[in-house]
C-alpha cells in the first residue's frame, strides 16, 4: 500500500454541495461533523474546495441553474472519486417530482456511488454512508492502479 | 482562574459527550419515523396509500396483487400510515441503510378479503366449476410473499 | 483596477448556493450584484395540488423552519375553510414554533462565529442545539422534518410525562444558553470584529422593510408576534427585542437575547396544556373556497402565505413569502462600501435561508 | 380579508399616501383567474394597525400586459415585482423581469384562457 493511498483511506476529505433542496440534509450532515456525531474521528474533513475534495456529498434535487455548476465541480476534483447522494431528494427527486424547476435525480447529471435513503438523513446514515463509500473510493484506488502497472508493463 | 481550573476538572472527570456510534449499537427513542412496511396479510388493495402519497413512491398492482414500494423516494411522512383503512402500514423505527442501488421492495398481497382476490378467487372457482376435467393451471405469481428486491428503477420520473 | 469576484455559489460561507458578483477597487467592494434563482424548484406551482399533501410540502421549503412553514400554511388553509383548530393543537404548536426558534438561533449563532474563525463557540452552539434536536425527535418523530401539522391540528399529542421532561429541558437549557451568552457578549475578539461592521441604519430598515432579527438589530420594533398575534400569541404576550446600533454585532445580539424570550414562552405554554382539552384535531366539513392570508414570525422574520382555494381538493394559488425574500434587497446596499473579508460575515448575520428565498 | 380594488393609476397614489404614512409593503401577490391578471398588494401599517389589501386587475392581452411599478415609492417591491413579472409573463415598467428562473422556462403560473 503507497502512503497515498493510506493517507486517503485514513483521511478522506469531503466537499458538501447544497444543490437547492429544503436544507434539512444539509443540516444534519452540519450535525455529522460537530460534537454529538464527530466524523472527525474517521478522519472526514470538511472542505471547500473541489480540488482538495475525495467524497462529494450532494444535498437536494439538481436545479437547472445549478446544473452546470455541478458538473463543474464533479469535473474539478480528482481520480479517484466518490460522489454521495445523501436524502431522497438527491436519489430519486422525492416529493419535488415534477416540479418545472428542477431536473430530477443527481443520477442523470453526475455518476452517483452511494445512495442514502431518508427524508430527512440521520446523522448515523450519513456516517454509514462515507463508510460504504471509502469501500468504493479504496476499489476505484486499487482499479487506477492496477491500470497504471498495465500500461507500465506494456510499455 | 479558579473557574478554569474547575471546568478543566469537571471535563477530564466527565464522559466523552460524542457518541461511538458505528461501534455502538444505533439508539433512537420510540416513535421515531422511518420507512414503512406493508402488511399483506391485511392489505385491500384500494389504493388510497397511491393516491395519497406526496412523493408518489407507492405503486399498487392490481393485477399482480402486490405493492411496489420505492424506498429512496419514500420521504416518511407517515401519511400513508394514517390513510389506511385496515392498518396494514406500519412505520419502522430504523432507517434504512444506505446502498449502492435504489431500493425497491415488493410486498405480495395474500388477504382474501380483498375484493381483487375475491373476484378472481370466484372466477377460479367458476371455472374450475364450468370445466370439471380439465385440470386448472397455477395462476399464482412468480414472486413469494414479503420479499426484498433490490433492483434499478426502469422509469424515470 | 476595478476587478469582478464571483463569489458563490459554491462558498464556504454558505451552505447553500447563492451568487454575489462583486467589483472591487482594491480592497473595498465598489459594487454588488444579487443573483439567486439557484434553489428554484417551482414550488408554487407544485401547490396547486391536494391540500392535504400540501402540508407536508410546505415543511420541505426550508429544513430549518419546517413547524412554521407548516403552521402557515396549515392556518392559511383552515382560513380559507372557515376552521378553528382545537386548543390544545395550538398550544402544541406554539411549543414547536418556540423549540424551532431556539435551535434556528444557536444554529445562526453558530455559523456566525464560525464565519469569523470561532471554532469552540461553533461547536459548542452545535453541541446545545442536539438538546434542542434531542427533545423533537421524542415529541415529533424526526429530528428536523417533523411532519407533526396538518390541516385541522397536530398528529402527535404532548402527555403529561412529556410536558415534565420539557419543564427539565428548559431549565437545563437556560443554563447552557447563560453560559454561551456570558461567553459571546463578555468577548472582547467577536465584540471588536463584530462591532460598526455592516451597519443598516434605522432609516435604511424602515425603507426596504427587512424583517425579523435584521430590523429588531436597527431598533425597528417589528414582530408579528406582537403586531398580528397567530396561534396563541393573544394570550403570551411577546415584547419585541430591538437593539439600536444595526451592525453585525446587533443582529448577533438579539438572536441571543431571543434564546430566552423563547425558554420563557415554553414555560408558559406547558400549565396551558394540562387543562386544554383531549382534541388535537378538528375534521373540517367544508373545502376550501375563500382567499386568506397568515403571517407567522419565523426566526428570520415574517412568514407570509396567502391560500386560495376553489370548492375542490386542489388549491387554486398559493403564494409563499419567506423572510429571507424580505431581507434580500437589504444585503446589496451593505456589501457595497464593505471591505472583501466583511462580505461572508455581514451575509450570514442576516442568516440567510436561499431554500426559502427561491422556493 | 377585505379587499380594495382599485385602478393602476390609483395605486400609485395609494402606494404614495401609505409610503407617506410609515407603511411597510409586506408582498405582491399574483393571481391568474383565467381571463384577468389580479396583483394583489399588502401592506402592514406599522407599528399597529390591521394589515390592507389593494388589488389591480388587468385584463390579459396576449403577453402584452403592462403594470405600473411602485418599486420607485417602495424599494422592497424590487424582488416581488421582478417575480410577478416572471412567473405571469406580464411587464412590469422599470424591472428586468428575470430573477429566479432559469432561461428555458416561462411564466409557469400563466394559466390559458377559457
Amino acid at each position: 500500500m503507497s502512503l497515498i493511498e493510506l493517507s486517503r483511506k485514513k483521511s478522506p476529505w469531503v466537499i458538501h454541495v447544497g444543490t437547492g433542496g429544503c436544507n434539512g440534509c444539509d443540516l444534519e450532515i452540519l450535525a455529522c461533523l460537530t460534537p454529538r456525531f464527530d466524523a472527525s474521528r474517521f478522519g472526514v474533513m470538511s472542505t471547500g474546495n473541489p480540488k482538495h475534495a475525495d467524497i462529494m456529498l450532494v444535498v437536494g434535487p439538481v436545479t437547472l441553474k445549478y446544473k452546470e455548476i455541478i458538473t463543474n465541480l464533479y469535473n474539478q476534483m480528482p481520480d479517484p472519486k466518490v460522489v454521495i447522494a445523501v436524502g431522497t431528494c438527491a436519489s430519486t427527486g422525492g416529493i419535488y417530482q415534477g416540479c418545472y424547476g428542477h431536473c430530477g435525480s443527481l443520477d442523470k447529471v453526475v455518476p452517483v456511488d452511494v445512495y442514502i435513503p431518508g427524508c430527512n438523513v440521520r446523522p448515523e446514515a450519513v456516517i454509514d454512508g462515507l463508510v460504504l463509500g471509502l469501500d468504493i473510493l479504496n476499489e476505484k484506488e486499487r482499479k487506477i492502479l492496477e491500470e497504471k502497472k498495465k500500461s507500465k508493463g506494456a510499455a | 482562574m479558579l473557574k478554569i481550573l474547575a471546568n478543566i476538572g469537571k471535563n477530564l472527570i466527565s464522559k466523552p459527550y460524542t457518541s461511538n456510534y458505528p461501534f455502538t449499537p444505533y439508539q433512537h427513542f420510540p416513535g421515531v419515523r422511518a420507512d414503512v412496511t406493508f402488511d399483506g396479510t391485511k392489505c385491500i388493495l384500494c389504493g388510497l396509500c397511491q393516491r395519497s402519497c406526496p412523493a408518489e413512491c407507492i405503486l399498487i398492482h392490481k393485477e399482480q396483487e402486490q405493492i411496489e414500494y420505492l424506498n429512496t423516494q419514500c420521504i416518511r411522512c407517515g401519511y400513508c400510515v394514517r390513510v389506511c383503512p385496515t392498518n396494514a402500514i406500519s412505520q419502522n423505527e430504523v432507517y434504512t441503510k444506505p446502498s449502492r442501488q435504489r431500493l425497491t421492495v415488493y410486498t405480495k398481497v395474500t388477504n382474501e378479503n380483498a375484493p381483487v382476490i375475491k373476484k378472481r378467487m370466484a372466477a377460479e372457482a367458476a371455472k374450475k366449476a364450468a370445466a370439471e376435467k380439465p385440470a386448472t393451471a397455477g395462476t399464482g405469481p412468480a414472486k413469494p410473499a414479503g420479499e426484498k428486491k433490490v433492483d434499478e428503477k426502469k422509469t424515470s420520473a | 483596477m476595478k476587478t469582478t469576484i464571483q463569489f458563490g455559489p459554491q462558498h464556504p460561507v454558505w451552505v447553500e448556493p447563492l451568487r454575489l458578483k462583486l467589483t472591487m477597487d482594491g480592497e473595498i467592494v465598489k459594487d454588488c450584484e444579487l443573483e439567486a434563482g439557484f434553489c428554484h424548484r417551482g414550488l408554487e406551482k407544485k401547490f396547486e395540488w391536494d391540500y392535504n399533501k400540501g402540508a407536508y410540502l410546505s415543511e420541505r421549503i426550508c429544513g430549518i423552519c419546517t413547524q412554521h412553514h407548516s403552521t402557515c400554511y396549515c392556518t392559511a388553509v383552515e382560513g380559507t375553510m372557515g376552521l378553528e383548530i382545537p386548543r390544545r393543537a395550538a398550544v402544541i404548536r406554539t411549543i414547536m414554533l418556540e423549540l424551532e426558534r431556539l435551535h434556528s438561533h444557536l444554529l445562526a449563532i453558530g455559523l456566525t462565529l464560525e464565519s469569523i474563525g470561532f471554532e469552540n463557540l461553533f461547536m459548542l452552539c452545535f453541541r446545545n442545539r442536539e438538546i434542542v434536536l434531542d427533545m423533537f425527535e421524542r415529541t415529533t418523530g424526526n429530528r428536523v422534518l417533523h411532519g407533526i401539522n396538518i390541516v385541522g391540528g397536530v398528529i402527535r399529542n404532548i402527555g403529561p410525562e412529556m410536558a415534565k421532561e420539557l419543564e427539565d429541558f428548559c431549565d437545563i437549557m437556560e443554563k447552557r444558553c447563560l453560559d454561551l451568552k456570558d461567553m459571546i457578549l463578555k468577548s472582547y475578539t467577536i465584540r471588536e470584529r463584530m462591532q460598526g461592521v455592516g451597519v443598516m441604519s434605522e432609516q435604511l430598515a424602515r425603507d426596504l422593510c427587512v424583517v425579523g432579527p435584521v430590523a429588531r438589530g436597527s431598533n425597528v420594533p417589528y414582530d408579528i408576534r406582537a403586531v398580528a398575534p397567530y396561534v396563541l400569541y393573544n394570550e403570551i404576550k411577546v415584547k419585541p427585542i430591538v437593539e439600536t446600533s444595526g451592525d453585525c454585532w446587533a443582529r448577533s445580539v438579539v438572536r441571543v437575547r431571543e434564546l430566552f424570550q423563547s425558554i420563557d414562552i415554553i414555560r408558559q405554554c406547558i400549565p396551558l396544556l394540562a387543562d386544554a382539552g383531549e382534541d388535537i384535531f378538528a375534521k373540517s366539513k367544508t373545502l376550501p373556497e375563500k382567499e386568506y392570508f397568515t403571517r407567522v414570525e419565523a426566526p428570520r422574520g415574517e412568514l407570509f402565505y396567502y391560500a386560495k382555494g376553489k370548492k375542490s381538493k386542489e388549491m387554486d394559488r398559493i403564494k409563499v413569502r419567506t423572510s429571507t425574500y424580505g431581507n434580500g434587497p437589504g444585503f446589496v446596499p451593505l456589501i457595497k462600501g464593505s471591505h472583501l473579508a466583511d462580505v461572508g460575515l455581514i451575509t450570514i448575520t442576516f442568516d440567510p435561508c436561499i431554500g426559502c428565498f427561491d422556493r | 380579508m377585505d379587499v380594495k380594488t382599485v385602478t393602476q393609476q390609483e395605486m400609485q397614489d395609494v402606494a404614495r399616501r401609505l409610503r407617506a404614512a410609515g407603511t411597510r409593503l409586506i408582498t405582491i401577490v399574483g393571481y391568474d383567474s383565467g381571463d384577468t391578471i389580479q396583483v394583489s398588494y399588502f401592506f402592514q401599517p406599522f407599528p399597529e394597525g390591521k394589515a390592507e389589501t389593494y388589488r389591480v386587475v388587468v385584463p390579459k392581452h396576449g403577453g402584452n400586459e403592462e403594470v405600473e411599478s411602485i418599486t420607485p415609492i417602495f424599494p422592497a417591491a424590487y424582488i416581488a415585482e421582478n417575480e410577478l413579472a416572471e412567473m405571469f409573463g406580464v411587464h412590469v415598467k422599470g424591472v428586468p423581469g428575470r430573477f429566479f428562473l432559469h432561461e428555458s422556462i416561462n411564466a409557469p403560473l400563466r394559466r390559458k384562457a377559457p
